[in-house]
């Protein structure tokens, strides 16, 4: 390895984090803007042009307030649970590519944190290990209400995960058919989902090739299961303010409830973005080479990427908004007798279909 | 250098002995549970290094195998130890040693 | 005093404590009262009540291992207010419920005591600070049937113009909040959007937004204003617009079913058992209403029905409300329309000040002005009860006057008080996430509950 | 070199992990404990190459095994309960006495003998299909098809068994 | 008087009736309060809705009057009945047992004025705290005045 | 399907006022300091002591606020006026006039009280002090200046809006029952602070046009 490539290396790891960071600021103060505006009211408007700096002035206010520590806190976890918020948070979207691959010079520079041959797998790996940070925030806190929030954190992290991978196992199944052999990398699943459906019927060549028009079933499940995973209304129960006061969060305060608050808002840039990295065709979209600048097509695939995941980031803020919020049980009949069994039978289905266009029917 | 696969074993077998301890000395029927985890991933570790070291993919596919099972048992020995909280009120296995129910 | 002091550097002058003495001693009946260090057992259990608890956990020895004790408020955020539950848990299960109130207790039935007849209307309009007006009509019911006058037309229309719009605002806040302790975060905000049209409307007449003084005895503090009609109108012509949206976010969405329907039933004999009163009795099926019952402010002069539930859960109980509101403003429409012209309070010397510019022409009409400012009217002695329907129920007042110019006792029969024996009823054998959609759909007013 | 260091890092966070799971007096800890030592032992895993089994190991053991257990500590509340009582004395100085023998025991195997722990491979498949999906998939679903459906037999089971244990409620006296 | 009313006067013979400001007023002996209330019930009165009380101090021989407002839905009717209670230990009997729903009243009562009711399941404060000495609405128990701070107040007389 | 189209139909709603509220047509709420709502008239500020348009204070000391205030939180002491030099046109006047607005209830009862309308509320409501000893009005900060303007405590405070007072109004008129014929037409109340000229008591067929028309 050389200097180069390590340079490359950290350059890309270093870019998708200040990426990351940027979003999520503006997500935080997208988000009570958009609800604002969903609810008559003008939302922050004082820190900046339309407010879009609350989110720092907030994360400066969160900086300098005291971290009270409750008498009966189990101090290890208790300090540790924020920071295992964050870091499986941040390694999630390291998988994300967000962007069509830059040619500097003779190096070809992925516009990617991490580009693993496991990379599906890796994620779910990371997603499984954020309930972590809820369960010991709960339970370290010493009190009640977290923890009743933590125990719920673990059910239902379990529920919604298995949907979500099986969600994910059938966009596999019908990328394999795409190309040569299946992949798990994800910037290969972005790259089989260029150009249009135009060889399935002519009409349908105005239809960019994503995988959402044949796993639409996948993308709701998935859609469903990444609200619950990253533990947003109406599967906020983990935090549940009416009932739970805050949920595991209750006893935090100053940068280590921040900390939480970052982790979220990140999880859900970065759940929508595999969503569309999976279902919307990541960053595949016109570039217009040669009929605009070179830069700005450079740069198009990005806007695609972002665009396409603010859509699914709007979903979540929206349903935020309008959705009541289900009960523990109510959650949990719908992850094991609805999503799972639902992504079960789509994955058979599909598996059947993608059999036979593939490999024509066993009697042949 | 290379890490030898000897290397992989040692850290193997103390895992395995840590674990084993564990499970002597302990009477947490769960810290039990875990020690027993604790093995079964000494034991893994060894099918790696072993496969590794011996070119050969089954030791990938033993360890999988073991992994499931080791799920399973997991989940029905949870299982069992919420229901016998239930009855008994604690999970230290001296108090469990009379098969009453 | 008479030296002039600038703005910027003002001295700190000595804080002095006037205008009240230190109250009297009063030696209390035969030291029936007090309670020394030995005493008895019989007069402790007479000075603290048959059951001495441990305030924090009254039952500390469950009998079900499996039963846990949560202690839910007094400052838990979905409450409303400071209403402390017990609850005894099997798992995730409600076993029992014990309110415990008394948080919020102001002594205000005391306080009545010392205030005079006309300076009552500021003491009880703290109460349901919900809907004021309300308690106010309460007040003055029964002070006008003590007196034994009859308020003019007007008064009465505006009266009930006022107090239907209450009702609705009332209403919308039991929706929002409702709606909010689900976690419907948007149907928290359109419901205050909607009162504040409302609310706008009552500032507008009364000055104030909520505690507003402005149904007395003798009628209302004020003409409406000039205009009424316009915003009565405007919030008579936006109400259906959004209570549609309110059915488009709440009535048929799936999870809110699932939340509500079958949720904190009551059926009907519990509630009539249990003395719960307005929209919680009638979601129930039962039919009383005591604007139909026992009409006051003529109310019987306008058409309107009374919504009635099903089997009493928390969905009845938010529709019911919503019901209600329609009914309300259809009374509103009513009245407004059929506004009679002429006085808004009773032309009687001894209770109504005089006009303000005879102060200035006729001695009588001073000496009635100071009287009536500094000592108040004199009520004759006599009892009585009197009931309004009001958002949350049958709101009376038990008055009670020696002839003198403050009543000698006032009770008031707030419909939280008794609907909250209804919680523990509604919440037996549910989840403990359903104690929140029950609680709110109860829609206890602590100010009405402790007083 | 890297090899090395992540040996000797993750190895020492698996021994640290496995040391906290016994020694820990709150369960809670062991937990921690084992969590350390698993994730340690996945890395150990991604430097062996088996890239599968680490991603499945972190997902499926840390992921939903874990989280499982930390579940019933915190469902029935023992991460107050302490075991201090030793009802059979003499275990824990037996205990120690034998582990220290192992340890010599193998020591002196290590050091003295000329013992050849695993023989090194001949000929080594190159890194890039060594341990990724596929060519653990391909041995699974053919030569191990039938063991690996038998596996999923037992996990139906094992769940419907756990279900039912957990909702079997004695009828009370 | 009312139809069912009547059955109820012809019953208790003791029981005074009254009309205040056209409100039926029942004014029963203590020792008929259960006995009444249950009579009342059979009569219609489905509902009681407030129990509460009066400390008339010295000015009439028994000094606490308990007053509760029953309600008859079926014919539209109300009924308020009156008891008395001594100087002395006052006690009444409960009426729970007729309505739960009168609990959180006596309660209320049995706080602020003392009055004990027999037969109530759970006869604890409600609104004051549970180490409250005195009852609060009682005549002789002194309406508290918080002090109002004013500046000028002590420089004139 | 039917479920989807529940959930859509939830969603629509919100949707529509996000819209509704981008484009300014359902927007209700306003920034607060920049922008303040008009109260209305008959708004329960911060009172007020007037003066009559000679530069005269109208208080004469005789406490019938203080007596009818249910809070207890109006402090008045009169005094004689000087016959040569007198500060209110009768033969006391307010010497002492203090307003503890922490307990003040704002119900107006000082105001219908008041036989010469020396103390009105106005449209002021920005209270909040640092300290308790700034929440008791003296009579500097009630008594307006003889332009008609109110000294406010604060008047480097930059929220506080001093041209608020041009509208200011008093509660009084609620107690003058309109509709006797004998006080039609006659000026009660002057409507602003300051030495201005009162407004005629609407009659009672100008209510009603009013009220008819809306």
């Amino acid at each position: 390895m050389t200097w180069t490539e390590l340079g490359i290396v950290a350059l890309r790891v270093i870019l998708t984090f200040g990426l990351l960071l940027v979003v999520t600021i503006i997500n935080v103060w997208a988000e009570r803007k958009i609800v604002a505006d969903m609810q008559s009211r003008i939302g922050p408007s004082r820190a900046g042009p339309f407010g879009v700096l609350q989110t720092v002035a907030d994360g400066l206010k969160l900086f300098f307030k005291e971290s009270i520590t409750p008498r009966k806190a189990e101090l290890g976890l208790y300090t540790l649970a924020p920071f295992l918020a964050v870091i499986p948070a941040f390694l999630i979207f390291m998988m994300v590519p967000w962007g069509a691959p830059v040619t500097v010079g003779d190096e070809v520079v992925p516009l990617q944190g991490a580009d693993l041959n496991i990379g599906l797998l890796f994620i779910l790996a990371m997603s499984s290990m954020a309930v972590y940070a809820v369960v010991l925030a709960g339970w370290s806190s010493g009190s009640k209400y977290p923890l009743l929030g933590g125990v719920r954190a673990t059910a239902q992290a379990i529920s919604y995960e298995a949907a979500m991978g099986l969600a994910m196992v059938s966009v596999v199944v019908f990328t394999a058919t795409q190309g040569d052999g299946g992949t798990l990398s994800l910037s290969e699943i972005v790259a089989r989902q260029g150009g249009n459906w135009g060889d399935v019927a002519p009409i349908f060549s105005i239809v960019p090739r994503w995988n959402l028009v044949p796993q639409l079933v996948a993308f709701v499940i998935f859609l469903v299961a990444i609200v619950a995973e990253t533990n947003r209304a109406p599967f906020d129960l983990v935090e549940a303010e009416q009932e739970l006061v805050g949920g595991y969060h209750t006893e935090y305060s100053g940068m280590r409830f921040a900390m939480f608050f970052l982790a979220e808002y990140i999880n859900i840039f970065s759940m929508s973005a595999i969503a569309a990295t999976l279902f919307l065709g990541g960053w595949n979209g016109p570039t217009f080479d040669g009929a605009l600048p070179g830069l700005v097509s450079a740069a198009l695939p990005t806007v695609w990427f972002l665009l396409k995941t603010y859509v699914i980031v709007f979903i979540f803020f929206w349903l935020r908004a309008t959705l009541p919020r289900l009960r523990y049980d109510q959650l949990m009949t719908l992850g094991w007798k609805g999503l799972i069994p639902a992504a079960l039978a789509w994955i058979a289905l599909s598996a059947v279909i993608f059999g036979f266009r593939q490999f024509g029917p066993p009697w042949s | 250098m290379i890490v030898e696969p000897g290397w992989y074993m040692a850290l193997a077998a103390a895992l395995f002995l840590i674990g084993a301890m564990g499970m002597l000395l302990r009477r947490n029927a769960l810290v039990m549970f875990m020690c027993i985890e604790l093995m079964l991933n000494a034991v893994n570790l060894t099918l790696i290094a072993a496969g590794r070291a011996l070119n050969d993919l089954n030791g990938q596919v033993a360890v999988f195998f073991i992994l499931v099972v080791a799920a399973a048992e997991v989940v029905v020995g949870l299982a069992i130890i919420v229901s016998i909280f239930r009855l008994r009120a604690t999970a230290s296995v001296d108090e469990l040693s009379e098969l009453k129910g | 005093m008479t030296e002039e002091r600038t703005w910027g550097a003002r001295d700190t002058l000595d804080l002095w404590v006037a205008g009240t003495e230190e109250p009297e001693f009063q030696p209390t009946d035969e030291g029936a009262q007090e309670i020394g260090a030995v005493e008895s057992e019989a007069r402790l259990r007479e000075q603290l009540g048959t059951a001495i608890g441990d305030d924090y956990m009254f039952d500390d020895e469950v009998a079900d291992e499996e039963r846990s004790i949560v202690n839910m408020g007094p400052q838990h955020p979905s409450t409303h207010g400071v209403l402390r539950l017990q609850l005894e848990l099997e798992g995730e299960v409600i076993r029992r419920t014990r309110p415990i109130i008394g948080y919020l207790h102001t002594g205000m039935e005391k306080t009545a005591e010392q205030l005079t007849f006309s300076q009552g209307p500021t003491n009880v309009t703290r109460m349901d600070y919900l809907a004021p007006l309300h308690c106010e009509l309460a007040y003055s019911l029964a002070v006008e049937r003590l007196l034994g006058i009859e308020v003019p037309p007007r008064a009465q229309a505006i009266r009930l113009l006022t107090t239907e719009l209450n009702r609705v605002s009332s209403h919308l806040v039991a929706l929002a909040t409702n709606g909010m302790d689900v976690g419907a975060l948007s149907m928290m905000i359109y419901g205050f959007r909607e009162r504040e049209s409302i609310l706008a409307f009552f500032e507008k007449t009364t000055g104030l937004r909520m505690n507003h003084n402005y149904i007395r005895p003798g009628g209302v503090a004020a003409d409406l204003p000039p205009g009424w009609k316009d915003d009565v109108a405007a919030i008579l012509e936006e109400m259906p617009r959004r209570l549609a949206q309110y059915d488009d976010l709440l009535k048929d969405n799936p999870i809110w079913l699932a939340r509500t329907r079958g949720v904190g039933i009551i059926t009907a004999e519990e509630a009539v058992a249990y003395g719960l009163t307005g929209p919680n009795l009638r979601a129930s099926g039962v039919d009383w209403d005591l604007r139909k019952a026992f009409p006051y402010s003529g109310i019987d002069q306008y058409e309107f029905e009374v919504p009635l539930g099903e089997q009493g859960d928390v969905y009845d109980r938010y529709r019911v409300k919503v019901e209600e509101i329609v009914e309300s403003l259809k009374i509103v429409e009513q009245v407004m329309d059929a506004m009679p012209k002429g006085d808004w309070r009773v032309d009687d010397q001894k209770i109504t000040p005089p006009p303000r510019r005879r102060i200035d022409e006729s001695m009588e009409a001073l000496i009635h002005h100071f009287k009536l400012f500094t000592e108040g009217f004199k009520v004759p002695p006599g009892e009585t009860y009197a009931a309004v329907e009001s958002p949350r129920g049958e709101l009376g007042c038990y008055l009670v006057s020696d002839g003198e110019a403050r009543p000698y006792r006032m009770h008031t029969r707030a419909p939280s008080f008794y609907n909250l024996q209804g919680l523990p009823i509604a919440m037996a054998d549910s989840m403990v996430a359903d104690t929140i959609a029950t609680i709110a759909s109860m829609d206890p007013v602590m100010g009405d509950v402790d007083r | 070199m890297v090899e090395l260091a992540l040996f000797a890092l993750m190895g020492l966070g698996a021994l640290a992990g496995a040391v906290t799971v016994v020694m820990a007096r709150n369960p809670v800890y062991s937990a921690m404990g084992l969590l350390a030592t698993l994730l340690s032992v996945a890395v150990l895993y991604v430097v062996q190459l088996a890239h599968l089994v680490a991603a499945v190991q972190v997902i499926v053991y840390a992921g939903a095994v874990l989280t499982l257990f930390l579940f019933v500590i915190m469902l029935i509340g023992v991460d107050q309960v302490v075991d201090t009582d030793e009802r059979l004395r003499y275990q824990r100085p037996l205990v120690g006495g034998v582990a220290g023998l192992i340890i010599l025991f193998a020591a002196a195997l290590t050091m003295l003998g000329d013992f050849d722990w695993v023989p090194p491979a001949t000929v080594m498949n190159p890194d890039a299909t060594n341990g990724t999906v596929e060519a653990v998939a391909v041995p699974l679903f053919t030569d191990w098809v039938l063991a690996f459906e038998a596996t999923a037999l037992l996990l139906t089971v094992a769940a419907a068994g756990a279900i039912a244990l957990a909702a079997y409620r004695r009828r009370r006296v | 008087m009312t139809g069912i009313d009547e059955s109820l006067a012809t019953d208790f013979e003791d029981v005074v009736w009254e009309s205040s400001h056209g409100q039926q007023v029942a004014r029963v002996p203590r020792e008929q309060w259960r006995q009444f209330a249950e009579a009342a019930k059979e009569a219609g009165y489905e509902m009681c809705v407030d129990v509460t009380a009066v400390d008339w101090m010295r000015q009439r021989p028994e000094r606490f009057e308990i007053v509760a407002s029953l309600v008859s839905m079926s014919r539209q009717s109300r009924l308020r009945m009156i008891t008395t209670a001594p100087r002395h230990a006052p006690e009444v009997a409960s009426l729970t047992p007729l309505w739960p729903g009168v609990s959180f009243g006596e309660r209320e009562v049995y706080d602020m004025f003392g009055i004990r009711f027999e037969g109530h399941p759970d006869l604890t404060r409600i609104l004051m705290p549970d180490d409250w000495e005195g009852h609060p609405l009682r005549k002789d128990f002194g309406a508290g005045t918080v002090p109002v701070q004013f500046k000028m107040s002590h420089q004139v007389r | 399907m039917g479920v989807v189209s529940d959930f859509l139909k939830a969603l629509k709603v919100t949707a529509r006022i996000m819209v509704g509220t981008m484009t300014g047509s359902e927007l209700v709420t306003t920034p607060y300091p920049d922008e303040k709502r008009v109260k209305p008239q008959r708004f329960h500020g911060r009172h007020v002591l007037n003066r009559y348009p000679d530069g005269m204070e109208k208080c004469i000391g005789c406490e019938l606020c203080a007596g009818v205030c249910p809070a207890d939180c109006i402090y008045v002491r009169g005094k004689e006026n000087d016959p040569h030099n007198p500060i209110s046109p009768g033969e006391r006047y307010g010497y002492v006039y203090e307003i503890n607005m922490l307990r003040c209830i704002f119900c107006g009862l000082c105001v219908e009280a008041c036989p010469t309308e020396a103390i009105t509320m106005t449209h002021l409501f920005e209270f909040s002090t640092t300290n308790r000893a700034d929440a008791v009005y003296t009579r500097e900060e009630l008594l307006m200046d003889r332009e008609g303007r109110v000294p406010h405590m604060f008047p480097d405070d930059p929220l506080v809006d001093l041209s608020e007072l041009d509208t200011a109004d008093g509660w009084v008129r609620a107690t003058a029952p309109s509709g006797i014929a004998a006080y039609e037409g006659v000026k009660m109340w002057q409507g602003t602070p300051g030495p201005a000229d009162w407004s005629p008591e609407p009659t009672q067929e100008e209510i009603d046009r009013r009220s008819e028309d809306g």
